[in-house]
């Protein structure tokens, strides 16, 4: 390692100074922290303090930086050196706001503050300021995967962005769907009539654009590598094979429409004048062609009444038939009604609906709909019984509470079936059978053929869908690099698919340039630091590969982890899962929190001074404990907190050696796991927890009580529950009594 | 030469020996002491009100109201129309408003009055004296006259629909108007701004088809007056003024209460601040006689 | 954070919430540098003021800390608070933005260590808290305020408590002759992602807000529920402080009415389903939700909440717009209406009614050349005439957070494309 | 052929049609998204509920139950308080589609007979028309005789009192039953509403026509 120089610099602002002995911190910093330059200073945020620590840098050689002061999330401004390895001893939020102003507890936070600076520099000094990933690609091309309106607006809006994009269609045209309609819902003022589907407009940009390389009848066969350096074989019809190098991809695989063969209650595959939204549009579409009248499929006769039956095998709590809602029918089905409307205002036209679903301006197209006279009926549909030509359509009336209502005579029936999304293959499903197999009609096809450790495709939250599990990041998916878009990963329409391919093709591009930078995506977006392997340590226990939650490492023929640094979300799930200890990151290691574990002076058993380590999460259980400290609510000074990048960082290590160097409990502090888990590294606090529910195993050998480590959930709004939390934890571990390893 | 000067369409009601005729009496008076000239409008007709509905049709109706403005026009040029019903003043309204955005209905209306050997050229503005009171005069020029203030009389504000329902007094809420509390604290007496039956509706014309429908409403109106100390109602409306006086004591069998609370037109309260005599504020014309305004509309004016 | 001179390869966000952080931090993370616009004093806009999220029940708090920390450690994005934009001149590629900022009266040397709060007497209003509560006239605006800075009031400035707050101050950080300034910012494209305001729920008069007490918002509902709220997260009413157990939700407050809104705000049914829960959250035993509704909107994915509440038992849906309510002798609103599934009367009394309202979009007032296309509820459409200017989240339509985001984000490349022309042409 | 068959020949299972273009403002009808504000919203349904309130009678409009809309006593309890026009969100203007709904059941000839305000519309349209002015106390006394000479006395006495009042405060003129107000030019009137209900017969036929 390159010659580092450190330096402590402890501020005596907000009361520091007053509540705490400052030149003891001081002392304590050369004395403990073995620093060769230590100051302390009255307002260190200042220019005047922020200058002397510049000063320090350029004219002492400081490389290493500790400050002791307010908490790392605040003054960030003040205390930004991007050039230096920075840590951040929390003398505020953190020790002062969080213990009482009296005479007894000066003592104890006075020990609280000296700690914290132990631990700061020990922390600093196993730190180097990141240098950014070096094996980075540079491929600065979109591969986007389907040609529907998705794919199709994500290719233009890239090439607009001055991207070349690699545009893959399994068809022999583009379009998608949407080609295959006759016309769309409004999107502009006024919302009264259908409108064009613009398709024909995207397919003449797209072919016109020589920045968009085009691929007809062909899928992915093989997508190879990570942002940046994707290497991607394209199989064709001819099969022939391409190969691309892609920077980033966007995934536009699009739906299918729901089976209406499975509900033969409903009329579906019963008879031909039964039909899906589909079905209705082909119609309209032959209608237009010709002399404007929908006719009848069995016989042509023009449709003089048309059934529109909303959520036909959709929000089906039973689990037969889709349980989700597709929030796109209410809206075609009063567009299709319009179909016949406009062109002959005596067709009768019904749509029965249990609660019609037409958010924003919609509202404006339900109106223009009854203006134009199609009836509305609250009702849920029982059967559709087919007779001849025409059908009768038996529904319970809800508000005339009519249990046999019926519109008899109905010439057409049009099923709204739903969305179902085109993802691939589920690779979390369980491995199925040969029979289960062959029971699947239609066997998923991966989309991208991902060489992956973790299987072929981009990973489904729930009900097929590729979305994100974050409401304030709709982007992130578990595969960096790779973006899913439109109606495969939330049911959508024209509208909203086309902001959504804005929005994916943004960033996927934002992807690919920091790729090449060597820096994190979201949400350690810029993040320079990346997990390093010392490989002739490495047992090849898999652990790391198994557990990666972004499939960020493969493995080698000899079973040897491979990193794909720019696939890499800098969670540190990897170090915490590694048995031996040989993965780390240069400002975030295994080293640098032991260091501070280590770094604690535990008081010997008869000091009746317990010492409780708590590992937070940065991202919610720390915020949590600074706001306790602003709200000045009090906790046990016995503590002492190491704030971690996520619970599946923790590598039980630091565990055992906490509990080896005489710490009388731990508390692991992170977020909310499980369906509705809140861990933004996806399945960081889950591993964590999987792995600490076998530290009773690790405590039996040393034979200690299991109620040495305790493991909560915390959520960032727990500014009062965790304060008792620790406090009612202190109180527990007084009643267990000290750790038999002090003072060894 | 009087300050304001309106073509006046008093309206069946208010005619002598109806159910309303204090109500022109009071307004008369009330009227000369606000220089407020008010021309009746020759020969007028009935506006149909809302309950002729069943025989009406659309047409008749409007053609009904639309002969008392072509008379308006005929023989009170440039005059707005001044109704103190709230029915009349609604009628006419709805008929101008239709009219108005009906070429259709306008055509047929005007081939219609031609029977009867009249035209109209414009649409007269309807307002009612209410209207009148608050926007052409506004309250300031109605205090000045007070000379004899209702001190320490605690009156409800009973608006109810047909003056605040559908067109309303513009600037007040239809669920909670406050122009009549204005008003009772204008003639310095106490109001009671949270009386909350004062918008709800008397029963109107199913007072006479259908009693106990709209007794039961009147109960309501009147209970709540009385729950909120108030020692008479004030309305702006005939149909209001008589549903809610004159059933009490029906009520009182009905449901062995024992309502007997006076109920006023605002201009009768204002004829006594302004110094008027019981006779011309009509308090004579009262079912259930206000004996305490009786009382001070015999004390000496302060002048 | 820094203070980059701003050109015409820069992008102006203006609206400091969720989607203007959205789009601004999607920007320079991209590598563009961004000029980022918020009236209020500190970033986070709506959503900083929400409890939980729909359907995850997850806290909007910790999504902004994440987006914080992505701001704080990226020197492309310049952030100007307490600001609004006056007027925009200029066409697409080179525009310049006036932009009034008001006094902070605290400048950059505090560390919000508090003295000033504790020193100043005067309390005022909390906006943050819809003024349901009150805080010292030296503030900071919320826990999670960034920047994390404390503010004067402008109400103690000249008098007695100014001077004080400046007393206790000992880093020099009370400036009191801080004036409003007007500051001229050059961009090459905008976007205007200025969210949305609750509708004003007094307009709605059969409902008596404003009239009756225990008649609140559903916004401001989520402050009781909040440990950051005036009642530090217990449900409470305003009346009495008396618990709220049996609470009425009543839905399209405002929305989907010809006298009010004319469309639908989208969020209000998943919101109201929400708020069931912190009914339950806060009283298990004998907690009551009634939702009074038109159609629940429990679009695609959030089916399954809808349908996890309906199987609740201490959750009752009601199929009707209520008519009017009116309060009791002891203070209780109470719903009047007809449930129309079959034609039931209800009066029903609750504790405490939470009028769903709906969104408008806080465009109004915008002034920028050749005006701004929208719809017929304000919200800015994508139209070629609004030039370099896109609207974003709720500025450009009724949308819920997941779907804010993705438009900011949408929003951010089309700026992109404009800035990326430019420098072309520059270079 | 009576109007009703003719009527209902001729909107043969379009109930809502025969609506729209028989019944003043009918072409609402179909704009109603059910809420139910309208119901809620009635003051007489806090008394006495309606056998179908507004948003009711528009669902079975445009369910077809011709029958059961037509002769329902519903529509005549309205009072015209007009609480549900200012309150629906849709603006449907309720109070008159309930009277227009009322007066074309009326017209041809499904209204209930003896429907006591059924009954006193028509009275009080008469009354109203015959000479240009109400004449309070022949309405009154029309109606307590509607049903028959013996019930007329009944409710005269029940109403006794009231009218009592009224003499006394001399708000109700006995001489009224002998002339009273009436228009000078009551034959003018007659020609015009003569001609008002020529109209507005040739229209509707018109429309069923088309």
């Amino acid at each position: 390692m390159a010659d580092i120089k450190v330096a402590a610099y402890i501020c005596k602002g907000c009361g520091l100074g007053e509540r705490l002995d400052a030149d003891a911190l001081v002392k304590i910093a050369q004395k403990d922290g073995k620093v060769p330059l230590a100051k302390s200073h009255e307002f260190l945020c200042n220019a005047d303090g922020v200058a002397m620590i510049k000063n320090d840098i350029a004219n002492e050689g400081v490389t290493h930086i500790m400050i002791g002061a307010c908490s790392r999330r605040a003054k960030t401004e003040a205390f930004f050196f991007p050039e230096n390895a920075v840590a951040r001893a929390n003398l505020r939020e953190g020790v002062i706001w969080i213990r009482p102003d009296t005479d007894e507890a000066r003592e104890t936070t006075q020990e609280m503050a000296e700690d914290y600076i132990r631990m700061g520099c020990a922390e600093v000094k196993a730190m180097t300021a990141p240098g950014g990933n070096t094996n980075t690609g540079t491929s600065k091309t979109l591969l986007v995967v389907g040609g529907g309106v998705t794919g199709m607006t994500t290719a233009i809006e890239a090439s607009k962005t001055g991207y070349p994009v690699v545009l893959v269609e399994k068809t022999g045209a583009l379009g998608g769907w949407a080609a295959k309609l006759y016309k769309r819902v409004p999107v502009h003022e006024p919302f009264k009539s259908p409108a064009d589907t613009g398709v024909g407009d995207l397919v003449a940009q797209v072919l016109g654009d020589s920045n968009i390389k085009l691929y007809l009848n062909a899928t992915v066969a093989k997508t190879d590598g990570a942002p940046g350096r994707f290497i991607v074989d394209i199989a064709t019809e001819s099969g022939a094979t391409h190969t691309e190098d892609i920077g980033a991809i966007v995934q536009a695989s699009g739906f299918t429409l729901y089976d209406m063969n499975k509900l033969p209650e409903l009329g579906g595959g019963k008879s031909p004048n039964v039909v899906d939204q589909a079905g209705l549009e082909a119609l309209a579409k032959a209608a237009a062609a010709g002399d404007g009248v929908i006719r009848r499929p069995s016989d042509n006769q023009p449709v003089k009444s048309v059934v529109f039956v909303q959520c036909a095998g959709q929000r089906d709590p039973s689990g037969t038939h889709l349980a989700y809602c597709s929030g796109v029918c209410c809206n075609t089905s009063i567009k299709q009604a319009m179909y016949f409307k406009d062109a002959n205002p005596s067709v009768d036209t019904t749509i029965i609906y249990t609660d019609l679903r037409t958010p924003g301006n919609g509202e404006d197209f339900y109106r223009s709909a009854q203006e134009k006279g199609v009836i509305f009926t609250k009702g849920k549909v029982a059967q559709v019984v087919p007779n001849g030509a025409t059908s009768t359509v038996k529904f319970h009336d809800l508000i005339l509470d009519d249990t046999d209502a019926a519109v008899a005579d109905v010439d057409l029936v049009v099923l709204a079936t739903g969305q179902v999304a085109n993802s691939g293959i589920d690779i979390f499903a369980a491995p199925k059978t040969e029979e289960e197999e062959a029971a699947v009609e239609v066997k998923p096809i991966s989309i991208l053929n991902l060489t992956y450790r973790q299987g072929k495709d981009v990973p489904q939250l729930k009900q097929g869908f590729t979305d994100s599990h974050f409401i304030c990041f709709p982007y992130e998916t578990r595969r960096t690099g790779i973006y899913t878009a439109g109606p495969v990963r939330r049911p959508m329409d024209i509208a909203q698919a086309r902001e959504d391919a804005t929005g994916a093709a943004l960033k996927a591009i934002q992807a690919l340039e920091n790729a090449e930078l060597g820096r994190a995506a979201h949400p350690r977006s810029g993040d320079l630091s990346f997990p390093k392997v010392r490989l002739e340590g490495c047992t090849q226990c898999k652990r790391c590969t198994v557990e990666c939650p972004f499939g960020a490492i493969d493995e080698d023929e000899k079973r040897f982890p491979v990193f794909n640094e720019s696939r890499c979300r800098r969670c540190g799930t990897c170090m915490g899962a590694c048995p031996v200890r040989v993965i780390s990151f240069e400002n975030y290691s295994v080293n640098t929190v032991g260091a501070q574990i280590k770094a604690v002076d535990i008081p010997d058993e008869f000091s009746e001074k317990p010492r409780i380590l708590i590992l937070a999460c940065e991202n919610d259980a720390y915020p949590a404990l600074d706001m306790a400290g602003m709200s000045r609510n009090e906790y046990s000074a016995y503590v002492r907190i190491i704030p971690i990048r996520c619970l599946g960082s923790v590598n039980t290590i630091w565990i055992t050696d906490a509990l080896n160097a005489g710490y009388d409990g731990v508390m692991l502090m992170g977020c909310k796991s499980g369906d509705e888990y809140q861990c933004h590294f996806v399945k960081g606090s889950e591993l964590g927890r999987v792995r600490m529910s076998k530290i009773d195993d690790t405590l039996k050998t040393l034979n200690l009580e299991s109620e040495r480590v305790r493991d909560l959930e915390v959520a960032i709004t727990d500014i009062e529950r965790v304060p008792e939390m620790i406090n009612k934890y202190a109180a527990e571990l007084v009643a267990v009594g000290p750790s038999p390893f002090k003072g060894f | 030469m009087a300050k304001h000067e309106y073509a006046f369409y008093p309206g069946c009601s208010s005619q002598k020996g109806a159910s309303a005729s204090n109500y022109l009496t009071s307004v008369e008076s009330m009227c000369k002491t606000l220089d407020v000239k008010l021309t009746e409008i020759p020969d007028w007709n009935c506006c149909g009100a809302s309950i002729g509905y069943a025989e009406a049709g659309e047409l008749p109706r409007h053609v009904l109201n639309a002969r008392n403005f072509a008379l308006s026009e005929q023989h009170l040029p440039g005059q707005e129309i001044v109704a103190t019903c709230a029915a009349c003043w609604l009628g006419a309204r709805e008929t101008r408003e239709r009219l108005t955005h009906s070429d259709t209905l306008m055509a047929d209306t005007r081939e219609a009055l031609k029977e009867a050997g009249l035209q109209i050229n414009e649409m007269p503005n309807i307002r009612h004296m209410v209207e009148v009171l608050i926007e052409d005069l506004g309250f300031d020029e109605m205090k000045k006259h007070v000379v004899r203030p209702l001190e320490g009389v605690k009156i409800a504000g009973y608006v109810g629909c047909q003056t605040n329902r559908p067109f309303g007094v513009s600037g007040e809420s239809f669920e909670n108007p406050q122009y009549l509390d204005k008003m009772v604290e204008m003639v310095g007496a106490e109001s009671i701004p949270e009386y909350e039956q004062k918008v709800t509706c008397c029963g109107g014309a199913l007072a006479f088809s259908e009693p106990e429908k709209a007794q039961a409403q009147i109960k309501d109106i009147v209970e709540s007056a009385y729950d909120h100390g108030a020692e008479m109602i004030v309305t702006p409306c005939p149909l209001c003024q008589a549903n809610v006086e004159i059933y009490q004591g029906q009520i009182n069998k009905r449901y062995g209460t024992k309502f007997d609370i006076p109920v006023m037109y605002y201009s009768q309260l204002m004829v006594v601040a302004y110094g008027g005599s019981a006779k011309e504020a009509a308090l004579n014309g009262q079912v259930i006689r206000a004996r305490r305004l009786e009382e001070i509309a015999a004390k000496p004016v302060k002048r | 954070m820094t203070e980059h001179v701003a050109t015409n390869e820069t992008i102006l966000v203006v609206g400091g919430g969720i989607s203007g952080m959205t789009a601004a931090l999607e920007a320079a993370e991209t590598g563009k540098n961004v000029v980022l616009v918020e009236k209020n004093p500190a970033l986070g806009g709506r959503t900083s003021q929400l409890y939980r999220y729909f359907p995850k029940l997850c806290h909007p708090t910790c999504g902004l800390e994440i987006n914080l920390r992505r701001l704080k450690g990226n020197p492309r994005v310049r952030v100007v608070t307490l600001a609004e934009v006056t007027g925009i001149e200029g066409s697409t590629g080179n525009y310049t933005a006036s932009i009034k900022v008001k006094p902070r009266y605290v400048n950059e040397s505090c560390t919000a260590c508090g003295d000033c709060g504790r020193a100043v007497e005067t309390m005022v209003d909390d906006p943050f808290n819809y003024n349901l509560g009150q805080h010292k006239a030296a503030f900071l605006p919320n826990a999670m305020a960034y920047p994390q800075r404390y503010v004067l009031d402008p109400a103690i400035i000249g008098t007695a408590d100014a001077d004080r707050a400046k007393a206790a101050c000992k880093y020099g950080a009370i400036d009191l002759d801080m004036k409003e300034e007007t500051i001229q910012v050059k961009a090459g494209a905008v976007v205007w992602a200025t969210g949305w305001q609750p509708y004003d729920a007094a307009k709605i008069q059969p409902y008596g807000y404003g009239r009756f007490k225990n008649v609140i918002t559903s916004v401001e509902f989520e402050r009781l529920a909040d440990i950051h709220g005036p009642t530090g997260g217990k449900i409470l009413r305003p009346s009495d402080g008396k618990e709220a157990k049996n609470i009425a939700f009543i839905q399209c407050a405002g929305s989907r009415d010809e006298n009010h809104l004319r469309h639908c705000s989208r969020i209000c049914c998943m919101a109201s389903l929400k708020q069931t829960h912190y009914v339950r959250e806060k009283y298990p035993e004998d907690g009551k939700s009634t939702i009074y509704y038109i159609d629940i909107r429990a679009i695609d994915r959030f089916e399954d909440f809808y349908q996890k509440v309906q199987a609740d038992p201490s959750v009752s849906f009601i199929k009707s717009k209520v008519a009017k309510v009116t309060e009791d002798e002891h203070g209780n609103p109470v719903c009047h209406g007809v449930d129309t599934e079959g034609y039931k009367r209800y009066t029903t009394p609750h504790d405490l009614v939470v009028l769903a309202v709906g969104m408008e979009p806080s465009v109004k007032g915008i002034n920028i050349p050749g005006h701004i296309v929208a719809d017929s509820s304000g919200f800015i459409e994508a139209d070629p005439a609004n030039g370099a200017v896109f609207g974003a989240g709720c500025a450009s339509n009724a949308l819920d957070v997941n779907r804010a985001v993705q438009s900011a984000t949408a929003a951010a490349l089309r700026a992109i494309q404009v800035v990326n022309k430019v420098a072309k042409a520059e270079a | 052929m009576s109007a009703n068959t003719a009527l209902a020949e001729k909107y043969r299972n379009n109930f809502l049609k025969e609506i729209e273009e028989q019944v003043e403002m009918g072409d609402w009808v179909k704009m109603c998204m059910q809420c139910g504000v309208c119901s809620g919203s009635c003051p007489t349904n806090f008394q006495s509920a309606w056998e179908h309130p507004p948003q009711e009678l528009f669902m079975m409009i445009r369910a077809g139950k011709r029958e059961e809309v037509l002769t329902t006593t519903s529509m005549w309890n309205c009072t015209s308080c007009y609480n549900c026009i200012v309150r629906c969100p849709r603006k449907l203007p309720i109070t008159h589609i309930m009277h227009g709904i009322a007066e074309y059941a009326h017209r041809i000839g499904k209204a209930p007979k003896m429907q006591a305000t059924r009954f006193f519309s028509g009275l009080f349209w008469k009354n109203a028309t015959k000479t240009g002015r109400v004449n309070e106390l022949k309405l009154s006394m029309g109606l307590y005789f509607k049903d028959g000479f013996a019930q007329g006395v009944k409710n005269g006495m029940a109403m006794q009192s009231v009218a009592l009042g009224l003499v006394k405060a001399g708000r109700l003129n006995v001489m009224e039953l002998f002339g009273g107000h009436k228009c000078k030019d009551q034959k003018g009137i007659q020609a015009m509403l003569k001609k008002a209900y020529e109209i507005e017969r040739s229209r509707k036929a018109a429309k069923m026509a088309g």
